[in-house]
């Protein structure tokens, strides 16, 4: 066997697996939606879909990155801030009594409740997406943060005091690296959360974005739009996961879970 | 009158968890001098990681004081090197790494610290691992490595929680005799743990023989070997079968008392 | 600078102005872009600036707060709003019949408000209409306990009716029923409560009172553009269409739009933007009824009639 | 000191500072409020809050607990099914290829798109509300019982061979219990992102539970019930964290981040 | 003829990572009769654990056959005993629990299994530690309860790597013995890996002595003593310190070369 030929063998059955599940999901799509299952203004043919998305592409393209940016900004702020409150809870007694309540607070309000006082506050702008987009993604973070902080072991902690370092150089050698297994797992819900978070700020005032478009897709009960709308929000949302995951693998190939031949082969 | 390295008085260290209550170390009175190099044995389960931790801070003695250069200890130290029972090295750094972890805490010069590190994994025999993680080295290889940890920085007081136990025979006494040498040009103050009987006899200028839980001193034993020792000479010195045989002897008593 | 150009070739001197409607673009709207594409603006020195919105409620206090200019919004909540403290008043409603409908479907054999008995209708809270259901009701010799309220949102209200979760819905007759019948065929009828026992003002121009102050003048050149805009558009629905097909995004269909405009102007009841003072009346009176709307007041506390005038 | 005004001390020292941060944050509101830096339509001040909360307390408790129960079947669902894909996920590279992609669009897709959807198919009642909340608080389980699941010591899977275990054996005595921690940490964010589940099954379609009452409040303008019915869903969220914070407490007293004394005090 | 208990032929193990490329052994072969005691000894890092991982089969060998009892190991094998070179202990586990685990996994009958851990404890001296968790336990304490749990089931093959590193040398030849004496009770295959040559000769019926790396079998060592042992006799045994010295003279040339 040629390479070229070999390196498509070994593509093909990496991906065959996931390729039929895919498939798969859309037959029985198609066949809900041909046989009208449910009616196709609420669950549209593949095929609208896809006229849709390229008819359209331009268009929803440009609402797709205006929908990016804002999640990619969200996310950013929510994973600086979300650790910052899980170093501050992590370290500090007083504050972990004084910012849990708070940081709980803002998680479980229905942003959708908040919004028209983001509007109120800080107008139609960028800002109140990436706003909610923080408030909804910050706390998988903060949670994930504060139990990688914590479990460091104990031996490595005795180990730094007996070297005299600083509470910062303690967090920075020991405490973070230790916390990234944990920690990438707060990111990866947290990408996932700025998604929706932007998404619900186009909702409730906007003019741009995948939630504006979803909004009017569904006011007009377009469901063409509203499906190549899903699609695309979809699509970034598990781009970004991608890259956190990539990210994973290049802080942490040290860990158990990214051992080579270890991981889930002995049983 | 120069204060001594470590004067412990009266120590009393009592472990309370939700089910039991252990006391570890009882009634612990002991002087080290700076320069010295004293050996402890005792069965395990005894309290001598115990000792070794509450003279480096980190574990809070119930009753009793103990001062490190004459200043009494109420926190961790920073002054010693400590090489801990198990490794407790960064699975995410490589040997060299974890060794120059040390140099980067205490912010040491890093070319000299660099130099060092590899004229320590030269003598440890770590060549051609430098960047290996601590999951790809074996045990004696991880022992070793946290022991070329805690001495790169060159500290005043080193103390050893066995630090050779994963060692086979011949790199033992090897390494013995590197310590040794170190001990005897540094004038360093060294509290080593150790099951082996001749490496207690063969590094101590002083043998500290403990009893069973709770720990106590059962009985100091001077070593009177000159300062620079190799295990050719020292096996065959009489002084050091009385010496063995002597230890053996208070840890079996100690064992059925 | 004056001496500018415009790109027209007109002197410079249009002052931008944003208009934020009540919902996402449906064929009510069509007036304004036509408006804009004939130039009706420009003429009184406007560069308008049509923007989306999210509902009336949310339209008033964006109003409220002076992120835009001018908002096209639904009478009662602005009542509600300008009661609780907001900063704002109406310069004349346009649709002088208020909107509000129960829709079903054609089949369902509705065609009083008493065949609704026992039969389960949607609403989304807050609408307020909602507000008003069980008081139209009783307005038709009914009790509230003879229907059945469940509670849905705007998203899920469509769906809900066409796939006989509920009989019927309340909402605007000329925005859902063209949609629905556009979309799935399925033919839509619907009752007004306007037409039986409840009339309120429906949908019109809504100023923010510091805005009113300091640009009185160009309040009134606003309001004149937009009278000629609804005006033209009552008689031209066809080119009013294509106007709102050219210059907005994501509009319906035009066969959809079409049908939501020829709806929409016979609830226009005179000369577009001009009010009665007892129509106003009533509506306080019936909100104040029904809506716990306490402590009405006056309509001079909710318009200011000297913009598009007095009927 | 008598023993209990010890105990009285040691409670005030224990809670002065949480004590603290609350009373600065009512009076930071009620500057804001009774000073009107944003209009009291917006927010209210807090005594009026308090004379809803008393005034209406039935009203209030009976749709109280109306979201709590949806919130509690939801997340005992989210939790089962998470670490059910966890699992999955986690075992086998094929499931991980297939499943992953659709637990992520699942999690990306805004929920108040696919609300219409619940209603045609599951209708007014307990389901779709009950289905929210697991769509929204599953995915977190996902993320920390695949990160749990994949960081056990491999030495332990070894000794765990050598015992000849099953791979249910190998689950349940080691992977498992080493989960935990990390676990624990979906687990607080999952409860309270089933509460924003709930709510939002209730902005959907519902007749009662504080997602209505919150719709109602929105319609009408009424702020201080809207921030009395804000108050009641974090304190919903807020115990059942508690809960969660609890159970860990007793389920992983042996993790280094729980061990008495141990964690902090060392730097 | 019955198949040899463990059957090792021309093995090479060599680990690959995106680092570097170690081959920790080389062209092994060697056969365990069933019943035997073979004691492995050897520089540190030359492959000795390497070695009882293949043989338990979790390890692949690169080239090469093993096979247990006859049959060729080609996955984790079950009807042994292994005591890790580290404890590998459940932290969330009591002593007695981390011991009872080999029950519960192997589905041994609870009360046998329970008066087996409790004898166990006893034997090992973990008496009034039983619900201790592993960081309430001393270093030497850990390695006792691994050492309980691998003999809990009363294997057929028993693979011990350093089995008694951390322990003092009172408590290493009391168990020591106890060790022998459930070998000769038991017929256990046992291969063993030390550091103590003292140990490696008393407990053996033969030492295997190991190179450097990449490790080889560098010379096998008939221990011609009674089965029978207790190390008042065998220290004194002049086979004794012939077998230690040419042992002692194998690693130091085995180190040099
Ligand atoms: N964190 C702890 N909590 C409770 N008990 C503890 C703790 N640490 C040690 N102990 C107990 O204190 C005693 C002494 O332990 P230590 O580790 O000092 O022994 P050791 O002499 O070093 O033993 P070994 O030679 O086996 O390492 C033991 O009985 C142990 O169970
Ligand atoms: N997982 C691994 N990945 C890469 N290299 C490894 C791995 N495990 C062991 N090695 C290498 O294989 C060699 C032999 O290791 P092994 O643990 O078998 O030594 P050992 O004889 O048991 O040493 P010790 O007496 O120090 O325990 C070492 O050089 C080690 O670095
Ligand atoms: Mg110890
Ligand atoms: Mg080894």
């Amino acid at each position: 066997m040629t390479s070229p030929l070999r390196r498509l063998a070994a593509a093909t059955t990496n991906t065959w697996r996931p390729a039929l599940v895919l498939a798969v999901v859309l037959v029985a799509w198609w066949v809900v939606a041909a046989r009208q299952v449910v009616p196709n203004y609420l669950v549209p043919r593949p095929e609208q879909v896809w006229q849709t998305l390229t008819g359209q592409w331009d268009f929803l393209m440009r609402n797709s990155f205006v929908t990016l940016w804002e999640t990619i900004l969200g996310f950013v702020l929510a994973a600086l801030i979300g650790l910052g409150a899980a170093v501050l809870i992590a370290y500090s007694k007083t504050m972990e009594r004084a910012l849990y309540p708070i940081v709980l607070f803002a998680q479980v309000i229905p942003k959708i409740a908040i919004a028209p006082l983001l509007i109120v506050w800080f107008g139609f702008g960028l800002t109140p997406k990436i706003i909610l987009a923080v408030l909804i993604a910050f706390f998988p973070v903060v949670i994930s943060g504060v139990a990688g902080l914590r479990s460091t072991d104990p031996e490595l902690l005795d180990l730094s005091a007996t070297m005299g370092a600083s509470p910062w150089q303690t967090f920075r050698k020991i405490r973070f690296p230790n916390a990234l297994p944990h920690l990438m797992a707060g990111l990866k819900v947290a990408v996932t959360l700025a998604v929706v978070g932007a998404v619900v700020g186009e909702f409730v005032g906007a003019t741009e974005g995948l939630g504006y478009v979803l909004l009017v897709a569904n006011g007009n009960l377009d469901a063409p739009m509203l499906f190549a709308d899903l699609f695309l929000m979809s699509a970034i949302g598990i781009a970004l996961f991608a890259v956190i995951e990539a990210a994973e693998a290049l802080l942490i190939p040290w860990h158990a879970s990214r051992r080579a031949g270890t991981p889930l082969t002995t049983s | 009158m120069t204060a001594a390295a470590i004067d412990i008085t009266g120590l009393v260290v009592t472990f309370r968890s939700k089910r039991a209550q252990t006391t570890a170390l009882t009634e612990i009175t002991m002087q080290v001098e700076p320069g010295e190099f004293v050996t402890i044995v005792g069965p395990s389960g005894c309290g001598k990681s115990t000792l070794l931790k509450v003279v480096a801070g980190l574990v809070r003695p119930t009753s009793g004081t103990v001062s490190l250069m004459g200043q009494q200890v109420n926190g961790p130290q920073k002054e010693i090197g400590f090489v801990f029972q198990r490794a407790a090295l960064l699975e995410w750094r490589g040997a060299r790494k974890n060794i120059l972890l040390q140099a980067e805490i205490r912010g040491l010069d890093r070319a000299d610290a660099a130099r060092r590190a590899d004229q320590l994994i030269e003598l440890t025999g770590l060549q051609g691992f430098e960047n290996a993680l601590p999951h790809e080295l074996s045990g004696g290889m991880q022992q070793r490595v946290a022991l070329c940890r805690a001495l790169l920085h060159q500290p005043r007081v080193l103390l050893m929680d066995e630090p050779f136990g994963a060692l086979d025979a011949l790199t033992r006494e090897q390494l013995n005799e590197e310590l040794n040498r170190i001990w005897r040009e540094t004038a360093t103050t060294i509290v080593l743990v150790t099951h082996s009987i001749a490496e207690a006899v063969f590094l101590g200028t002083r043998v500290e023989v403990m009893s069973q839980r709770p720990g106590r001193l059962l009985r100091t034993l001077d070593v009177d070997l000159p300062k620079e020792r190799r295990y050719a000479q020292v096996m065959s010195d009489p002084t050091f079968d009385r010496l063995a045989s002597e230890i053996r002897g208070l840890l079996g008593s100690g064992a059925n008392h | 600078g004056a001496s500018d150009p415009g790109p027209t070739g007109r002197p410079a001197a249009l002052k931008n102005v944003t208009l934020t409607l009540n919902w996402v673009p449906y064929g009510e709207h069509a007036p304004f872009y036509y408006g804009k594409m004939k130039g009706f603006y420009e003429n009184e020195g406007i560069n308008l600036e049509i923007k989306p919105g999210g509902g009336s409620g949310k339209t008033i206090q964006a109003v409220a707060q002076e992120q835009t200019d001018f908002g096209w919004a639904d009478t009662p909540p602005l009542l509600k709003g300008i009661h609780t403290g907001m900063k704002v008043k109406s310069v004349g409603v346009f649709l002088q019949k208020g909107p509000a409908s129960i829709e079903f479907l054609a089949d369902k054999g509705i065609t009083t408000p008493s065949d609704l008995k026992g039969k389960t209708v949607g609403g989304t809270p807050g609408d307020a209409m909602y507000a008003t259901f069980p008081a139209w009701l009783k307005a038709n010799g009914m009790q509230a306990a003879d229907v059945k309220v469940v509670n849905v949102d705007a998203a899920g209200k469509i769906a809900a009716l066409t796939e006989g979760k509920v009989d019927a819905i309340m909402g605007f007759f000329h925005d859902q029923a063209p949609t629905i019948e556009g979309n799935t065929g399925k033919k839509v009828n619907y009752l007004l409560f306007a037409d039986h026992g409840m009339n309120m003002l429906g949908t019109g121009l809504v100023v923010n009172e510091n805005y009113l102050a300091k640009n009185a003048d160009l309040v009134k050149a606003f309001v004149r553009a937009t009278q000629k805009s609804w005006a033209e558009a009552a008689n031209n629905i066809a080119a009013a269409a294509d106007a709102m097909v050219a210059m907005a995004e994501q509009e319906p269909a035009k066969a959809v739009l079409v049908k939501q405009l020829t709806l929409a102007i016979p609830l226009l009841q005179g000369a577009p933007g001009v009010n009665t003072e007892a129509k106003w009346v009533e509506t306080i009176s019936l909100m104040s009824q029904y809506a716990e709307l306490k402590d009405a007041g006056s309509p001079s506390k909710y318009w200011d009639s000297t913009y598009a005038g007095k009927g």
